[in-house]
C-alpha cells in the first residue's frame, strides 16, 4: 500500500516541478514553488525521512518562496523605474541603470 | 542561430546525459540490495551515544564536521546577502520602510498574529531542544522560530519586526551561534580527545539531557538559523518596501505583497 | 509495483533534474533562473533519499521502535539535510544578486543583459573600461 | 608527529572558521581596525600552521579522524578499519596548497588594509570563511565533506565578487559565477550519491577500495565525469570557463587575487586527488589521460589567444589564469608522479606570480580609477614600485629561471619530453610566451608610453572614471604593494631552493601512491616511498626558457610597434577574423554558459561512461 502512495507522490512531485519550470512569470512561480516544496516534503515523509521533510517544509514551503516574492517585487519596480526613466528621461537617480545609454531598448 | 544556441546546447547535452545516465543507473542494485555498511555502523554509533534520533546523531555527532561547514555556508550566505542588499549612500533619499505608520491591519489578523507568535516560538524551541529524541533539530527549529517572526511582520508592521529582531542583534546572534558550534568543537579538542568529540555525559536513553553535545549543538544551530533567516527576510522586505519619496505612490506597492506589475 | 518503485524514484529525480536544466537554459527572467536552479538542486534531494530507501524500512528514529527494526539509511538523510540548507543559502544569495542586477541594469532578461554589456562597451568605443575595481 | 601536530589539519580549518564567526559576531560593535587586525592575525596563524604541517610531514601522511570516531583497531587479518567519522588526510602537497591558500588570502587582507575605505567586517568574515573552505577542501579525506567545502568556497566567493553593488558589471559577473558554480556542485553531488549507492561508503580510501571489488562499468565512469564537472568549473577549464573572465574583471582586486591565485588551484587539485584515491587502477588510464591532455591543451591555447587581445588589464590577467590552469592540467593529465609534481608546483608558482600582478593592477586602479591599457597610456611613468611588480610578474609568466613558475614549467617540460609528448612542450612554451607578452605590452604602454599612442586612433572622450577611492600617495602605494612583493619573494624561493624540488618529487610519489593512501587511512601503516630526482637547471630547460622569453619579447614588440601594413596581410586578417569569432563566442550570456556546462558534462559522461 505504501508503495502506491510513494509512487504517486513521486509522480506528482515531478509534475509539480515541471509546472514550476514552465511558469514564466516569477511571481506566480513563487506560489507554484511553495506547492512544489510541500509536495517534496510529502514525498520525503513517504520515503521515511521526517527530519528532512520538516526542514524542507520550513525552507522550501515558507522561507524561499517568501524571499522569491520580495525579490520579484523589487525587480519589477527596478525594471519599471528604468523604463520610465528611459521613456520620460526623468533624471531620477536611484535604481535606474547606471549605464547612461539612451537608446530605447527592445 | 545565436538566439537558440543555449537551447540546442542544452538539448544535445541533456539527451546524451540521459542516455549515459540510464545505462549507468542500470548498474545500481534494486531497492532491497543497496549495500548500507555505513548505515549499520551509524545506527550502532547512535546507540553507543544514546541518541535515539540516528539522523541527528549522524549529522551532529558522527559527521559533525560536515554540519560545521554547512553552518558556515549559511553564515556566509546570510552575511553575504546583508552585504549585497545594504543600502548605499546614494540610496539614502529613498523612504525608510519603518517610517510607515502602523499598518491598518484588521483586528482579527492582529489578534491571530499576537496569539500565534508565542505559539510559533514555543514550537520552535521545542523542536530545537528535542532534536536528538524526535524528528527535528537545530535547523528545523530555527526555521520555525524565524517563521514566528515573519508572523510579527504580517500581523503588525515592519517596525514591530525590527523591534523584535533589530539587524545588529540578529547579526551578532548569528555570529554567536556559529561561534558556539566551533567553540564546542574546540572544547572537545582541549578536552584531550578530538575536535567536535562528544565528551559530555551521554545520559539516560530518551531523556532530555542525553546524547552529550548533540543538544548543545542543536541550540547553537537553532540560534544561528533563526537569526539568519529573519535577517535575510528582513533585508529582502526592506528592499521590497523602499519607495522613492517623490512620487510616493508608485503603483501602490507600499505593502509587502508583490506589486501588480503589468507584464 | 514491487520492483518498479526504485526505478520510478530514480526516474523522478532524473526528470526533475532535466526539467530544472530546461528552465535554466530557456529562462527570460533572472528570478526564474534562480528558482529553476533550486529545482535542479532539489532533484538531488530525491536521488539521495531514493538511494537510501529500502522497502519496509521505517524512519531511523529509535525512540519508540526496536533496535533491530528495518530502517532506511540515516547517513543519506544527513547528507540531504545538509543539501537542503546549502540549497536555501545559495538561493537567497543568488536572489540578492539578481535584485542588484535588476537595480543596476534595469533589465532582468539574461539574454538582454549580455547585449547591454556589449552596448556599453561599443558605446564607449573600447572594450570594458576599467570602471570596476 | 607529536600530539598537537597530529591535530594540525583540523586547526587549519577550525581556526579560520572561528575567526570568521568572531568577526561576523562582533563586527558591528568594534572599530574596523580591530576586524582588520583579527582577520590578518588569523590568516597569518593559519599560514604558519600550514607551513609547520608541511615541514613536519616528511614523506608520510597525517590522518586525523574527527569527532573522536577513530576507527576500530586494525582487524587481525589486517582488514580495513572502518569508522563513521570524517577523516582529514594531509600529505605534503595538500598541505602546500593550504599554505598557498593562506598566504594569498593574507596578501589580499594586507592589501585591503589601505585599499577600501568603507568595508564592513563582513568582508573580513567572508575572506576567512573562503580560506577555511580552501584548506578544508584540500585536506578533506571524505567525498561529501569535500562537497560542503566546495559550496562554502562558492558562497563566500559569490558574495565577495559581487561586493561592490554600485558596479553593474560586478553584480552581473558575480551572479553568473554563482549560478554556474552552484550548478557544477549539483552535478558533483549526483556523482557522490551514485558512488555512495555503489560502494556504501563516503571515505575516499574506503570508496577507492570498494570500487576495486567489481569490474568498472558505466556507473563508475559516469561518477568520475560528474565529479570532474565541479572540479573543472572551479578550475575554469574549457568549456566551463566563461564565468572566469567576467568574475575576475569585475570583482574587487584582492578577491581577484584570491580567486585566480588559490581557488582555481583547488579545482585542478580536485581532479588529481579524486583520480589517485578513487579511480586509479579502476578506470582506463589511457582514456583519462587523453581526455585531460585534450582539455588542458584547448584551455591553455584558448586562454592565451584571448589574453593577448584584451585591453582591460584585469580581464587580460583572468584569461592568462585560464591559460595557465590549462598548462597545469597537462601535468595532472600525464597521470604520473612526476607530472603531478610538475602540475602542483606550477600552480604554486602561478599563485605567486598572478597574485602580485592583480595587486599591482589594484594599485593602478586605486590611483587612476581605470585599468584600461589605452586610457592609462603613459600615465604611470616613474612609478618604479608598481612597474617592478608588473615586469617581474610578466617575465615570471614566461617561466624566467629563478621566478615562481620556473620550477613547475621546467619539470613539466622535462616530464613531457620523457613521455615522448614533445608537441605539448610547444603548447606550454607558446601559451607562456603569449600571456607574458600581453602583460609586458600592457606594462610598456602604461609605464613607458611605448608604441603607437592608441588615443589618436580611438576618439573616446577622457571620461573621468569613478575612482574606487581617493588619491593615494607614494608611501601608501608601497604599503599596498608589500604583499605583492611577499608573494614574489615566495615565488623566487620556490624556484631556487634545491631541496624543495627533491621534497616535491618525493611528495608527488606519496600523493600518487593509491595503495599507500589506503594503507595510511585504513590500516595506519606508512610505507616508504622511493622517488627518482632529476636536476632542474639542465641545459635543455634553460634553452626552452630562453626560447619562451625571446618569443614573449618579440611578441610584445610586435603588439607595440607592429607595422599597420602587417595587419592587412591575408594571414593576419584570417587570424583576426577567427579571434573575433572566438571573442564573440565568449560574450556568452547566462543561459549560454549553462548550455555549455551541460554539453561539456555530457561530453565527459559519454567519453568516460563507456
Amino acid at each position: 500500500m505504501t508503495d502506491w502512495i510513494l509512487g504517486l507522490l513521486v509522480l506528482l512531485t515531478a509534475a509539480t516541478a515541471t509546472v514550476v519550470v514552465l511558469t514564466r512569470d516569477p511571481a506566480r512561480q513563487a506560489a507554484v514553488l511553495s506547492a512544489y516544496g510541500l509536495m517534496l516534503a510529502l514525498t520525503m515523509v513517504a520515503l521515511a525521512a521526517p527530519d528532512v521533510a520538516l526542514s524542507q517544509i520550513g525552507v522550501g514551503t515558507a522561507a524561499v518562496p517568501l524571499i522569491v516574492i520580495l525579490a520579484v517585487a523589487r525587480c519589477e519596480r527596478a525594471v519599471r523605474a528604468s523604463q520610465a526613466d528611459r521613456a520620460g528621461r526623468v533624471g531620477r537617480p536611484g535604481d535606474s541603470a547606471g549605464d547612461d545609454q539612451e537608446r530605447e531598448r527592445s | 542561430m545565436r538566439r537558440r544556441l543555449p537551447l540546442v546546447l542544452g538539448a544535445v547535452g541533456a539527451v546524451a546525459l540521459a542516455v549515459v545516465g540510464v545505462r549507468a543507473f542500470l548498474g545500481l542494485p534494486g531497492a532491497g540490495e543497496v549495500p548500507h555498511p555505513y548505515a549499520a555502523r551509524a545506527v550502532a554509533a547512535a546507540y553507543a551515544h544514546t541518541t535515539p534520533n540516528a539522523v541527528v546523531s549522524v549529522t551532529l555527532d558522527q559527521r559533525g564536521f560536515d554540519t560545521l561547514g554547512e553552518e558556515f555556508v549559511l553564515l556566509a550566505a546570510a552575511i553575504g546577502t546583508v552585504l549585497l542588499l545594504r543600502r548605499l549612500a546614494e540610496e539614502a533619499h529613498e523612504d525608510r520602510p519603518h517610517d510607515y505608520g502602523p499598518e491598518d491591519v484588521f483586528e482579527a489578523v492582529r489578534l491571530v498574529g499576537a496569539l500565534l507568535l508565542p505559539a510559533a516560538l514555543l514550537v520552535g524551541g521545542y523542536v530545537v531542544l528535542h532534536g536528538h529524541l524526535s524528528p527535528g533539530g537545530g535547523f528545523q527549529g530555527g526555521t520555525v522560530l524565524a517563521s514566528g517572526l515573519y508572523l510579527a511582520y504580517l500581523a503588525a508592521d515592519y517596525r514591530t519586526l525590527e523591534r523584535l529582531g533589530p539587524p545588529g542583534v540578529l547579526d551578532t546572534a548569528e555570529g554567536v551561534g556559529a561561534l558556539g558550534y566551533a567553540a564546542v568543537g574546540f572544547a572537545g579538542l582541549i578536552g584531550g580527545s578530538a575536535y567536535l568529540a562528544n565528551d559530555l555525559p551521554h545520559g539516560v536513553w530518551n531523556s532530555l539531557l542525553s546524547a552529550g553535545t548533540v543538544p548543545v549543538l542543536n541550540v547553537a544551530i537553532g540560534l544561528e538559523v533563526g537569526a539568519a533567516f529573519v535577517l535575510v527576510v528582513a533585508k529582502f522586505l526592506e528592499q521590497a518596501l523602499l519607495v522613492p519619496r517623490e512620487d510616493g505612490d508608485d503603483g501602490g506597492d507600499r505593502d509587502a505583497t508583490a506589486g501588480e506589475g503589468e507584464h | 509495483m514491487a520492483d518498479v518503485l526504485p526505478w520510478l524514484l530514480y526516474a523522478g529525480a532524473g526528470w526533475i533534474f532535466l526539467a530544472g536544466l530546461y528552465g535554466l537554459v530557456t529562462s527570460r527572467h533572472l528570478v526564474h533562473t534562480v528558482v529553476c536552479l533550486s529545482v535542479t538542486q532539489s532533484a538531488t534531494y530525491l536521488l539521495l533519499l531514493a538511494v537510501g530507501w529500502t522497502r519496509g524500512g521505517t524512519a531511523p528514529i529509535f525512540a519508540d521502535i526496536g533496535r533491530h527494526r528495518r530502517v532506511v539509511d540515516p547517513v543519506v538523510q544527513a547528507m540531504t539535510l545538509t543539501d537542503v540548507v546549502v540549497g536555501a543559502a545559495m538561493t537567497a544569495l543568488l536572489l540578492a544578486l539578481s535584485v542588484q542586477v535588476a537595480k543596476r541594469r534595469g533589465c532582468v532578461d539574461p539574454r538582454l543583459l549580455r547585449s547591454l554589456e556589449q552596448e556599453s562597451e561599443e558605446e564607449r568605443g573600447r572594450p570594458a573600461p576599467g570602471r570596476s575595481g | 608527529m607529536s600530539g598537537l601536530e597530529s591535530q594540525l589539519p583540523v586547526l587549519l580549518v577550525a581556526v579560520p572558521l572561528a575567526g570568521a564567526a568572531l568577526v561576523a559576531a562582533v563586527g558591528h560593535w568594534v572599530p574596523r581596525i580591530l576586524a582588520d587586525l583579527t582577520a590578518i592575525g588569523v590568516a597569518a596563524a593559519t599560514a604558519v600552521g600550514a607551513v609547520w604541517l608541511v615541514v613536519g610531514l616528511g614523506s608520510g601522511r597525517v590522518v586525523c579522524w574527527l569527532g573522536g570516531w577513530d576507527p576500530q583497531p586494525a582487524g587481525k587479518d589486517g582488514s580495513a578499519r572502518e569508522s563513521v567519522g570524517i577523516a582529514l588526510v594531509a600529505d605534503r602537497w595538500s598541505a602546500a596548497l593550504a599554505v598557498v591558500a593562506a598566504v594569498v588570502v593574507l596578501a589580499g587582507l594586507l592589501f585591503t588594509w589601505r585599499y577600501f575605505e568603507e568595508t564592513s567586517a563582513t568582508y573580513h568574515g567572508l575572506m576567512l570563511a573562503f580560506l577555511a573552505a580552501m584548506s578544508g577542501f584540500v585536506l578533506a579525506g571524505d567525498l561529501f565533506d569535500a562537497f560542503v567545502w566546495f559550496e562554502l568556497m562558492g558562497a563566500a566567493g559569490y558574495a565577495l565578487a559581487g561586493m561592490r553593488v554600485e558596479e553593474p558589471r560586478s553584480v552581473h559577473a558575480a551572479l553568473e559565477f554563482g549560478v554556474v558554480n552552484t550548478l557544477g556542485c549539483s552535478f558533483s553531488l549526483v556523482g557522490i550519491t551514485l558512488l555512495y549507492a555503489r560502494t556504501g561508503e563516503l571515505n575516499l580510501a574506503l570508496v577507492g577500495e570498494r570500487l576495486h571489488d567489481r569490474p568498472p562499468d558505466a556507473l563508475v565512469g559516469l561518477t568520475f565525469a560528474l565529479l570532474l564537472v565541479a572540479a573543472l568549473v572551479k578550475a575554469a577549464v574549457v568549456p566551463f570557463h566563461f564565468w572566469t573572465a567576467d568574475a575576475e574583471a569585475a570583482a574587487p582586486t584582492p578577491v581577484c587575487a584570491v580567486l585566480s591565485g588559490a581557488m582555481v588551484a583547488t579545482g585542478v587539485y580536485a581532479v588529481a586527488r579524486w583520480w589517485w584515491t578513487l579511480y586509479d587502477g579502476v578506470l582506463s588510464a589511457a582514456l583519462a589521460e587523453h581526455l585531460l591532455l585534450g582539455l588542458g591543451t584547448a584551455t591553455a591555447l584558448l586562454g592565451a589567444v584571448l589574453c593577448v587581445c584584451q585591453r582591460h588589464v584585469k580581464r587580460l590577467l583572468a584569461y592568462s589564469t585560464i591559460s595557465h590552469v590549462g598548462v597545469a592540467l597537462l601535468g595532472v593529465g600525464l597521470l604520473g608522479p612526476a607530472g603531478l609534481t610538475a602540475a602542483l608546483a606550477y600552480l604554486l608558482g602561478h599563485a605567486c606570480t598572478k597574485g602580485p600582478l592583480f595587486l599591482g593592477t589594484g594599485v593602478l586602479l586605486n590611483q587612476y580609477g581605470t585599468v584600461d591599457e589605452h586610457a592609462l597610456f603613459g600615465r604611470a611613468r616613474g612609478h618604479w614600485l608598481t612597474l617592478s611588480v608588473f615586469v617581474l610578474g610578466g617575465l615570471g609568466l614566461a617561466g624566467l629561471p629563478g621566478l615562481g613558475l620556473w620550477w613547475g614549467k621546467a619539470s613539466l617540460e622535462h616530464t613531457l619530453t620523457t613521455e615522448h609528448l614533445a608537441w605539448l612542450v610547444a603548447v606550454v612554451t607558446v601559451s607562456g610566451a603569449l600571456t607574458s607578452s600581453a602583460v609586458l605590452r600592457a606594462a610598456a604602454r602604461i609605464f613607458f608610453g611605448l608604441g603607437a599612442d592608441p588615443r589618436e586612433r580611438a576618439e573616446e572622450t577622457a571620461t573621468e572614471e569613478h575612482e574606487e577611492q581617493g588619491e593615494v600617495t607614494r608611501g601608501v602605494a608601497a604599503l599596498m604593494l608589500a604583499p605583492a612583493w611577499l608573494l614574489l619573494a615566495l615565488g623566487i624561493g620556490l624556484a631556487v631552493v634545491p631541496d624543495l624540488h627533491r621534497a616535491g618529487e618525493t611528495a608527488g610519489e606519496v600523493f600518487t601512491d593509491h595503495h599507500g593512501y589506503a594503507a595510511a587511512v585504513l590500516r595506519g601503516a606508512s610505507g616508504a616511498v622511493h622517488a627518482e630526482h632529476h636536476a632542474l637547471w639542465t641545459g635543455s630547460s634553460l634553452a626552452l626558457a630562453a626560447v619562451a622569453l625571446a618569443l614573449s619579447l618579440v611578441l610584445a614588440a610586435a603588439w607595440l610597434w607592429g607595422p599597420p601594413a602587417l595587419g592587412r596581410t591575408r594571414v593576419v586578417g584570417a587570424l583576426r577574423a577567427s579571434v573575433d569569432a572566438l571573442h564573440g563566442l565568449h560574450r556568452a550570456d547566462l543561459t549560454e554558459q549553462v548550455g555549455w556546462l551541460v554539453l561539456g558534462s555530457a561530453v565527459l559522461a559519454v567519453v568516460l561512461g563507456r
